[in-house]
């Protein structure tokens, strides 16, 4: 269920879709660049990843015939067959347990939450097992699996459509947390993620399943055979020098789009997309810190005991004599997601990120 | 009738209990748990009578016709009903409301649940529900202020006994039996009635509400519109159950099926759960067979799940036409009637489209106002800081 | 058998599995998933067979008698399960191991759970399914990492096909479901056992891995050792349902209850349900009656809720004594015999007690070590920083 | 099942829950101080607000005939009968969701997860209905509902025994977080939790149940009565000049020690005891590390992305141009918690946070 309202601005969902359904259909087999949506490259990702391995399962609620609500696996049951795609009864918990099941026994499920908010169901799951079975075993039983989740707002989807789930997982020892910001990521990673012998919450910011970019699925496809990976490195999204702007996800056009809004004020602002928030990249984001002095965290999750909070607390610890100011974040308010209408003011701005940089103690 | 087990003893407490049941009903419990054979129906397709004896009914699952003035008001509802059902839709068309997941071709489950009930007795709702939440007697325009993304909920629940539409499936079953739960410790009658659909029996909660509801042996009903799809996922992709009704059985409670799209069956069959949950039966699973004939919501496309001439097949059941056949051949429907129905399903759509014409105005400051029955120190900085931004905001206009 | 529902046409699918069950088993379909009448028990607490009538099974629940040389082969299994049992509770009384969660009482279903199965086959025990384990195969020793306290697990899952000893309630039952859905993807004949306790199948993730095992079509064994209690908590707390194993019903597997201190019937009935299972049955549930005759491990005092007279009651139940005299009785088990599984017994106890004895040196950074498969800088960091600690520590020694 | 290990250097637990058993029997009724558990403290707490309130109800699994694993609910059956005192069947879902029903219905439940790991099964009726129904029916519905959850380690338990499960709870917008660190708040905490309106997600150091302490309950009720609130207030647990040591729950008594150890070296630590996570008290946390220009956050919990690293961000936003030094943590790792013989190497130490004291650049 996802609501639409011009208040908050946003695109029609149920156009939405059928967009990404129809350019999902589109075969994306060019190898120079072209236009794709982070939707595609997923889908293509996950399509690389079952030729390659026959392995590589992948099933959730409505992935099979639909596609996934976002038809983010649409083609993938016509292609692979029943037995590599397929639905499940109506139960996350069940989902996610018998992949853990499956992974014990060779396989490499690929699986899908329909959203952020319906993971809860498994979460126990997910903290006892998936997180802890390769530790308590030393090792013995690898999870390689990959959980995606749809996540964050921006769509105008009603109450448990749009939470943003990933300090949870960030905080649980034992997971890795990977989220893209960019349709050549959004490949990169899933790939790599498929990939990992450790379990992978793959963290899918919703409104950006439409984004479009100019990618080279063929380059990208030589360079995840060459093994190049982006776990645990942080990408430095745009240049600059008087304040750093760390960002991940649904957050990281926002935090571009204030950067460029800064720079006709003649302000210069680097942009870090995070990337992966765990293994976190500690350098390139104190690297950055470092040389600006000064910087603003920006995450669409409720700031309370948060990725974003943790981002601050380290860099205050690795980077402290570089500060000129404090560190201050741009976050979801501490209150449960708002219905559609509201949640315009519920997110990170570009207003409100400058108005965090002005705060930058540009005096002192 | 009290259906209790007594595990230390295995063998003898299926006995004493198929005692009980063979006092009251002549049958064996596991008899009285299981479903009829057959689907309770009552009226054809046809809106023609079904001689008793093909109604489903044996012994232990026999079902009295409900009283002609309740099937009035019943058909009433029904054409209330579908005609809200068709507004919304309309509504999301226009892009004056933003989503709605309509109960076209389940009016008559929705209205049965809701009549059934007494005034303070609850119903536990499911996003899909709304129309039973208006027949319960709750505004019309209040129900939708959710689907139209002004507040998560518009209605005050404790005005007519309605739980908020729920989405995270089954987890209001579980709120149903603590409502219950709560009610029979002060030594309330309340019954409550506890929604869900075919593809929610496969969650957790399904199986905790339904063993709590029984451990404490609570009038709750659950009502599972088994509408044979969960979004695109068939019923045979959720269950390989005899029917949904069976699963009653493991929970040592009573199940039953009835034609999801027979008011006259519905109302009999939950008419009378209502009665034997009142008496002290504790809770019984009833599963309606039904059919969603609209895609699930307005974002979903149908066609890439299910070919059209199931569609088809099922709009030949319509419980609309149904009914209406059936009352007038019983001489209750005349036109005069028919006529006062629908200006009342009139008078409602006007409501809806009046309510859902205006705009209401959003106030951003309620982000923070509600969250807490006593508010934080970081909230109200919060608050304060989005206040800032919104004068800033005017000022610079 | 198949048993198949599709849910598009209720009426008829009933019909169709009923077709099919009473051309193999000459019964209907409620009949084959409804559990027998009565529990299956073969032989009486005294040691004396039963006769075939009073053995509890009914027509589609017959059982074979297990042959002479598995029987033996159990019943010292069985033996070496009670001397086990009890050493380990005395290591824990001397310190020497910190918990143990006795199946003392238990040992047959603990034996008959893991000698059903073949070499391929898996077993999904909980905490207090050590006795399966060992019967299984794994080192005993490395059995009691765990309640030594030195790591969570001890044993390698793959070496003998076992799950981790599971502390989170019915989440190993999903596990159960994966493995057997994945050798099921890749053609093979796995057969997997699923264990979990009474008070276990409330919890959602029971329904769930039912569900998906049956769903999916799986050879699954769930095996619920129904002990009465859970902690403190008696079964009429946990289900009113006439049986556990009635429970099958609901999601349109067969159940079977047996009696959980009656060896020979557990080993007839899992034998049948694994031969089942491994020609296509799908899953089947089953539900063995016995009791847990310490407390739920030594932390717990089980005096302060339930009666010194019941305990007694089911001592007189013993399964070891019980198989002990029927295989005399029938001239398989002489003093010679009697004696070398008294010695094998010891010298099982032996190896726990010398394993134990002595004291592993932990090793702290082992904390570190087993998070990832591939580590991150994060760990590698506060690794250094623990032992960049330790180094300080030693040299201040 | 607990584990209990001479390594760990724990009192064996058996014989603890036995005496907390003995303890909780006696009746604490003399109105002068007396030497009580927190064990004993929070049983009282109970009976006292059920003798006041009869929608007051406790459930959850053993906490009837048993009085709980821990004996925290001990005699409450026997005094207020199995309607208001009583097992559930074994669901942790079933009991949250069942709570959310019974205090829509008018009822103030007071449930018991049995161990911190087994709240997880109940996580999305937590996380989607109980913190979030009052702000979704705009306050007709209230969620007058405490969630005891016995937490953290120190007591040599098994895996899945001794999570720190706060940080999930205080990232979740609409719950409140409270938990005690001495036996007189055990009995103050509590009892504003149950009359508290909102739901309070009670986090009880389970190695604390047995510390005991001379409280006067007679005063303890006065103070009850006359409304006395410790919601949002953190106490000054030691005062001191040098540097402060921010802690909560199982940390508290570890942050005396090493403050107690520093001052015999010539530092004088403050120590604060947070007490209430959500709401936070940043007034009193920010105005000692104003004073002291230095901190040091101490946390069972992993560290990454938890209330710990919360505290950091906020205080060095709120406090930065006072702090002579970064803001450092003293944490549990980013790993499982470990088997009973390693815990003693992941659990804050007194060493561990004197370290972290002598790192705060005490020569700048
Ligand atoms: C816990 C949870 N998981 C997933 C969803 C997403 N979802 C919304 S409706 C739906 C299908 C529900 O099917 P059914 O119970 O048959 O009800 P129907 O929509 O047919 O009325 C799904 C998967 C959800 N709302 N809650
Ligand atoms: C999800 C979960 N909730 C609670 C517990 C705590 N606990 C451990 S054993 C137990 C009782 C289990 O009873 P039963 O399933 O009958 O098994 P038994 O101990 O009798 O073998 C409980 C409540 C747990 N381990 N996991
Ligand atoms: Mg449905
Ligand atoms: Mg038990």
């Amino acid at each position: 269920m996802t609501v639409t309202t011009t208040a908050a601005g946003t695109a029609n969902v149920s156009a939405a879709t059928a967009n990404a359904a129809a350019s999902a259909a589109a075969t994306a087999e060019a190898t120079g660049p072209q236009s794709l949506t982070m939707a595609k490259a997923l889908n293509t990702a996950m399509a690389d990843a079952m030729r390659a391995d026959s392995s590589v399962l992948v099933f959730g609620e409505d992935v099979g015939m639909l596609g996934g609500v976002f038809r983010i696996t649409d083609g993938l049951m016509a292609e692979f067959g029943e037995q590599r795609c397929f639905d499940t009864p109506l139960a996350e918990s069940g989902i996610v347990g018998m992949a853990v099941g499956m992974a014990i026994n060779g396989m490499r499920p690929v699986i899908e939450m329909q959203f952020d908010a319906f993971a809860y169901p498994a979460f126990e799951q997910i903290v006892s097992h998936v997180a802890k079975m390769h530790n308590r075993t030393k090792g013995k039983l690898k999870m390689p699996m990959v959980i995606r989740v749809p996540y964050a707002g921006g769509i105008g989807g009603v109450e448990h459509h749009c939470d943003s789930s990933e300090s949870y997982y960030a905080h649980t020892a034992g997971l890795k947390v990977y989220t893209p910001a960019t349709v050549a990521d959004g490949y990169r990673m899933l790939r790599e993620a498929i990939d990992s012998d450790d379990p992978v919450m793959f963290m899918e910011p919703k409104k950006l399943y439409w984004s479009k970019d100019q990618v080279d699925l063929g380059a990208l496809r030589a360079e995840h055979d060459a093994g190049t990976s982006t776990e645990g490195r942080a990408a430095v999204a745009r240049p600059g020098t008087d304040a750093t702007l760390i960002a991940y996800g649904p957050s990281v056009p926002t935090a571009l789009a204030a950067a460029a809004a800064a720079a006709e004020e003649g302000r210069s602002l680097e942009v870090i997309d995070v990337r992966t928030l765990v293994p976190f990249d500690d350098e390139t984001v104190c690297a950055s810190v470092r040389k600006t002095g000064r910087a603003v965290v920006i995450a669409e999750a409720h700031g309370f005991a948060s990725v974003s909070s943790e981002i601050v607390a380290r860099v205050q610890e690795r980077a402290f004599h570089y500060l000129a100011a404090p560190i201050l974040r741009v976050t979801g308010f501490d209150v449960p997601f708002p219905s559609p209408k509201l949640e315009h003011y519920y997110l990170p701005s570009v207003d409100r990120i400058l108005d965090a940089v002005d705060d930058l103690q540009w005096e002192d | 009738m009290t259906i209790h087990a007594d595990h230390s003893a295995p063998e003898t407490a299926v006995e004493d209990q198929a005692a009980d049941v063979r006092t009251k009903f002549g049958i064996s419990v596991e008899d009285y748990m299981l479903p009829a054979r057959h689907q309770i129906q009552m009226v054809n397709p046809d809106g023609t009578l079904r001689p008793h004896d093909e109604q489903g009914t044996e012994p232990g699952h026999e079902y009295p016709t409900p009283s002609d003035a309740e099937l009035m008001a019943a058909y009433e509802q029904l054409v209330v009903g579908r005609r809200v059902n068709d507004q919304n839709s309309a509504l999301v068309r226009q892009g004056r409301m933003a989503v709605y997941p309509s109960s076209h071709g389940q009016e008559a489950c929705q209205v049965a649940a809701a009549m059934c009930l007494s005034e303070g007795d609850w119903l536990f709702p499911t996003y899909r529900d709304a129309v039973a939440v208006m027949t319960r007697g709750v505004d019309p325009v209040e129900v939708m202020t959710i689907f139209r993304g002004d507040w998560h909920g518009g209605y005050d629940p404790k005005e007519h006994n309605v739980g908020i539409q729920c989405t995270p499936l089954t987890t209001q079953l579980l709120h149903a039996v603590g409502v219950a739960h709560a009610a029979k410790l002060r030594g309330e009658n309340t019954v409550v009635m506890a929604m869900c659909g075919d593809g929610a029996t496969s969650e957790g909660d399904f199986h905790e509400a339904l063993n709590f509801a029984a451990v404490f042996h609570l009038p709750v009903i659950f009502f599972v519109q088994n509408n044979k799809y969960a979004i695109s996922v068939p019923l045979s992709h959720q269950s390989v159950a005899p029917s949904l009704a069976h699963k009653a059985v493991g929970y040592g409670m009573a199940g039953e099926r009835v034609d999801g799209n027979d008011l006259v069956a519905l109302l009999a069959v939950m008419d009378r759960a209502v009665k034997l949950a009142r008496e002290g039966s504790g809770p019984l699973l009833i599963e309606a067979h039904t059919y969603r004939m609209q895609a699930h919501t307005n974002a979903d496309d149908a066609t890439r799940y299910r070919p059209d001439s199931e569609v088809a097949e099922w709009q030949a059941k319509d419980p609309l036409t149904r009914m209406k056949s059936y009352l007038a051949d019983k001489g209750l429907l005349d036109d005069a009637a028919s006529n006062r129905i629908a200006e009342h399903a009139e008078a409602v759509a006007t409501q809806l489209r009046e309510g859902l014409g205006e705009e209401v105005p959003v106030q951003p400051l309620d982000l923070f106002k509600y969250v807490f029955a006593k508010p934080t120190p970081q909230l109200k900085e919060q608050s304060d800081m989005l206040a800032g931004e919104l004068a800033r905001e005017e000022s610079a206009k």
